[in-house]
């Protein structure tokens, strides 16, 4: 990469993600990515799919610099990832953890939502309305006085996202977002995921929900990707499920 | 669970110090520490003695200096007070290299300098060569009250529960961009250490109905039956105070 | 930093370490003998659990005031948390398993480190918390300012029984006074962050699981979580730590690092006698007082009857609820 | 319930689990059950399912004592739920929490498998023979030596599993056993859980699962069962799961 392209200011069009050559070992010496590369235009939304093990959480993390990669470059909207650039980035990349519990840590939904764009300066009535906004688009606002712990798991993965969603983030990257959710739960998820305007990398096994709401699916097994291309195309091949573990449900499934 | 069996200043090794039982390790490095501790600072004599009979403890130990040097960081607070006091207290001078300072400084300092550095590093060495559940059981051989010891144990176990639920929460609020400079940042910091609480204990309860669902009592099952330790052990273990204990003696005769 | 903390072999001399030795293993048996009557299945996993939470907040430091950090001592907490004696336990497993586990802290300093760290903070910050407690509402916020104010008290004990042992036992030349002053002067600015960091847990055990707070008895539950009025609680507990740091110790924190500053403070010292083993306790007094020798013993008389105040009301409460607590049905298990 | 049917001694005739009226609180005053009865024979296997916050969870944690109930009763394989017979309704009852690292907790998986019998006195080859029997059962016996935190979540569900069956229990409760889990450990988990010879109740979202594995079903909801019949009858029925946040994904739901 270039000296030319290292552009640390963000640029509207350049693609949301992309991952170039990855590669990341952790401390006790397993090796979870072998080079993974992957490109998330704006605007898009993609799945990432594999088996348990296979390294996603591991990737999902390295986007917004919670792990820091042995080699590879990662850009967010146009700006390489560095020690420099790590809280411009952490700014642009909106995390959603796979247990809501970990992302939620204050006493109140309103605390915790605005904790964030407080971090980046924000106060008074300009973090008010983030809050409210991001209470909003997630149809939480009456929640907003609730200790986020007493909430119900649907709940709590609302005010996961709005926490990240007032951060007015690039990408949001969503690890297992329905995990734990009832089958309503789940589906008023899909559409708020559905309406939100944003690029959005979703780690998950739930290959139905990757059917109805990713029109792109990347396949990743042992650290690197093995398929990417249109989840219609790709969640068909039962070979290659079967190959990494993945199966559509019964009913499902082609006949 | 189960990783807090290893902890970082633990050093996977076979060593005939490693294979001691607990118990006897751990009144060996007691006494060793007594012996050093009520040591008069001006009996030089003792503490060489008592440094190299540890120096040699640690190579049967087959555990590195270089692993133990920088773990002895727990007393350099008081290291940093040690070396003030020849400069700043009063009293008679004797020149060092020309620089005028206080006899009574110098010998305060290396008395608590050496007595914390040989304490230090002994009971590193215990911990570099026992596990601290098997600590645990060690002084419970040592018929330290149950109760104590029952609290100990569910705190080691509980400490990586708590571990994993501040770096999940450390994790949480770094994604956001926290990074307290202030005090006033601190707000989110208690309320966010209020929930940990709340949500280690509920982990922890909940860590706590699975032994009971299994039929936990209070006390741990035995799993692996546990070997008495041996004249043998007692008389190896004893070395390392024994020698000391030489060493004290031979200060006193050496400087009266 | 806390000298007062997980002080390493031969600090104070042996005497003092065999003197608080004795005091800290009573006050533990009594402790054990106190508590046994409320131990259930699930109050030894709750100390489980408390323990090792004190012993992972000691291992995080806060910021103080410019650039000085300290960290939690916990005692107050765990009194608050689960009542003075299976308080005092925790801490006490916690100092314990810190020397023989983690080689933090002397072994042979036990004696002086428990009594400071573990007897002293939670006799004292419990005695403190139910004087406090009577003068405040039986709110939620009550008992949240209750635990702020014992958290604050029992950093300032624990600095004064250490100066009390450094007077009877210091291991080198260093007067009293100077040791009293440097000790309280940093740790009030200390035990404003234990205050801090004790009330914000405290009010978030409360506000979810208030029956986990046996501090909390007899509150008004329905009076709503407690409400701190952020600016001004912060603001006076800055104001009271202050006036006593200026007014009993005259003593400013301009150095960087709460420790070296104490270092520092207690380095400047004059010359005393060889402590060595079997000297008496009385003849350490006497070397140790030098300076202004009638400042030294009346603040040493006054940080002594404090502290033995506050002991004495912390074990008298203790051995009263344990009275109380006997008598009281047992709570469903749930 | 009267003296003479409270008999201590256990009744293989007897049903594995029967629950009457069963009514509970939590300590901050939260009613999570409103009065339940459920039945489960020797060797069926039943799906409990229902919204997020129904009170699944509370209700299969009522089953081996963990939860006490302001009132009603609990019989196990015939043995009613009493102090004097806690021990003894926990040796029959084998809970799987949720979370498989709230139930490993110790540092192989040997002596995690073995914790349960040697609480009830098992020693030396009795202990051993038990302990292998649970860890072929399940298919882990080559994970004997790892640390169970160590392993693959698929892989540490069934280790959970084996670490209540090697107490033999009569009545095996699951609590979501299949969350997070990638399909085909999923898949496997089934064919397991198909194969054991215990009667299962078995608390999960996972309809397609439930449609699968367990002939009857039962639907709570706010602390009350609302439907408890057939799987196949009540899971097509689009009206009651819709009343109760469930649906079967897009293609196994009726057209
Ligand atoms: N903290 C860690 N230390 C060491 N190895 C780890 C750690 N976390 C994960 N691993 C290993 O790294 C690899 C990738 O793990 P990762 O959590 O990214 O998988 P995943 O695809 O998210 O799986 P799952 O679907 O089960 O969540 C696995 O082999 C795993 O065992
Ligand atoms: N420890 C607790 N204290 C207070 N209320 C609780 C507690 N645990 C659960 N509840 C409440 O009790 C009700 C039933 O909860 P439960 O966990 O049994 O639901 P569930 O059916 O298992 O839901 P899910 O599908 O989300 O796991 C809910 O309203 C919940 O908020
Ligand atoms: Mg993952
Ligand atoms: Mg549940």
């Amino acid at each position: 990469m270039t000296a030319a392209e290292d552009d640390a200011s963000p640029d509207p069009q350049a693609p949301a993600l992309e991952v170039a050559d990855l590669r990341f070992d952790y401390p006790d010496g397993t090796t979870a990515l072998h080079g993974i590369d992957l490109r998330v235009a704006a605007g898009e939304r993609v799945a990432l799919v594999g088996p348990n093990g296979a390294g996603k959480t591991t990737l999902a993390l390295h986007t917004n610099g919670l792990l820091r990669a042995a080699s590879g470059t990662i850009r967010v909207a146009g700006v390489t990832l560095a020690d420099a650039t790590l809280r411009e980035i952490r700014d642009r990349v909106g995390f959603v953890f796979q247990d809501a519990e970990d992302q939620l840590f204050l006493s109140t939904v309103r605390d915790d939502v605005a904790f964030g764009p407080a971090n980046h300066g924000l106060r008074g009535t300009e973090l008010d309305a983030r809050v409210d906004a991001a209470l909003a688009a997630l149809e939480v606002t009456h929640l907003a006085d609730r200790a986020p712990h007493h909430l119900s798991g649907g709940e709590q993965r609302r005010v996961a996202i709005a926490t990240v969603l007032a951060m007015r983030p690039d990408l949001l990257v969503l690890d297992e977002p329905t995990a734990g959710l009832d089958p309503a739960s789940r589906r008023e998820l899909m559409t708020t995921l559905a309406g939100l305007d944003v690029a959005q990398l979703i780690v998950t096994h739930d290959l139905p929900m990757v059917l109805e709401l990713c029109p792109r699916t990347v396949l990743v097994d042992g650290g690197r990707v093995v398929a990417d291309g249109p989840s219609d195309l790709l969640l068909r091949d039962a070979d290659l499920l079967t190959a990494h573990r993945l199966e559509l449900p019964y009913g499902l499934a082609p006949r | 669970m189960g990783a807090g069996h290893t902890h970082p200043l633990y050093v996977h090794e076979h060593s005939p110090v490693h294979h001691l039982p607990a118990h006897v390790k751990l009144v060996a490095t007691f006494t060793f520490t007594v012996v050093v501790a009520t040591a008069p600072r001006e009996h030089v004599v003792t503490f060489v003695v008592a440094a190299l009979t540890l120096l040699a403890a640690i190579r049967v130990a087959r555990v590195r200096l270089r692993f133990l040097l920088p773990r002895l960081a727990v007393v350099t607070p008081f290291l940093i007070g040690a070396l003030l006091l020849p400069f700043v207290a009063s009293g008679p001078r004797v020149d060092v290299l020309g620089i005028p300072l206080a006899e009574e400084g110098l010998w305060g300092g290396f008395g608590i300098a050496v007595r914390a550095v040989l304490g230090a590093t002994a009971s590193l060495l215990l911990v570099a060569t026992t596990e601290v559940p098997d600590l645990l059981r060690g002084l419970e051989r040592l018929r330290a009250p149950r109760l104590l010891t029952q609290i100990a144990a569910f705190m080691v176990r509980y400490l990586e529960v708590i571990v994993g639920e501040v770096s999940r929460q450390r994790r949480a609020m770094t994604a956001r961009g926290y990074d307290p400079r202030w005090l006033w940042q601190l707000r989110p910091l208690t309320a966010g250490l209020g929930v940990l609480f709340v949500r280690s204990y509920e982990r922890g309860e909940r860590v706590h109905a699975a032994m009971r669902a299994r039929g936990f009592d209070g006390t741990m099952p035995v799993l692996t039956e546990e070997r008495p330790a041996g004249v043998r052990a007692w008389r190896l273990a004893l070395v390392l105070p024994a020698l000391a204990g030489l060493g004290r003696i031979a200060g006193l005769l050496v400087h009266g | 930093m806390l000298l007062a903390m997980h002080a390493p072999d031969g600090f104070l001399t042996a005497p003092t370490a065999i003197a608080t030795g004795v005091l800290s293993a009573g006050a533990m048996a009594a402790a054990i003998r106190a508590s046994r009557p409320e131990l259930d299945d699930d109050r030894i996993p709750l100390a489980g659990v408390t323990a090792a939470f004190v012993f992972a907040a000691q291992m995080v430091n806060f910021p103080v005031a410019a650039g000085t950090t300290g960290h939690l001592m916990g005692g107050a907490l765990a009194a608050v948390l689960l009542g003075p004696s299976l308080g005092l336990l925790v801490v006490a497993v916690v100092v314990i398993v810190q020397a023989i586990g983690f080689a933090d802290g002397g072994l042979t300093a036990l004696g002086y480190n428990v009594f400071n760290m573990a007897v002293v903070t939670a006799l004292g910050g419990w005695a403190v918390f139910r004087g406090a407690r009577r003068l405040l509402p039986a709110t939620p916020t009550g008992v949240t300012l209750g635990a702020f104010v014992a958290a604050v008290a029992s950093v300032v004990l624990s600095a004064l029984a250490f100066s009390l042992q450094w007077l009877f036992g210091a291991s080198a030349a260093v007067p009293f006074d100077t040791v009293l002053t440097a000790m309280l002067g940093v740790h009030t600015l200390i035990g404003l962050g234990e205050g801090l960091i004790t009330a914000g847990v405290v009010a978030a055990v409360l506000a979810v699981r208030p029956d986990l707070v046996r501090g909390a008895d007899g509150i008004d539950r329905a009076a709503g979580p407690a409400r701190l009025p952020r600016a001004r609680f912060v603001l006076a507990g800055v104001v009271a730590s202050l006036i006593v740091a200026v007014g009993v110790a005259q003593f400013a924190v301009d150095n960087p690092d709460g420790l070296e500053r104490v270092a520092e403070d207690t380095g400047f010292s004059e010359v005393a006698e060889d402590h060595a083993l079997g000297s008496s306790i009385f003849a350490d007094y006497a070397t140790a007082g030098v300076g202004d020798e009638t400042v030294s013993l009346a603040i040493a008389g006054a940080a002594g009857t404090l502290v033995t105040l506050a002991l004495g009301t912390g074990l008298l409460l203790l051995v009263r609820d344990r009275r109380r607590g006997s008598d009281a049905s047992t709570a469903p298990t749930a």
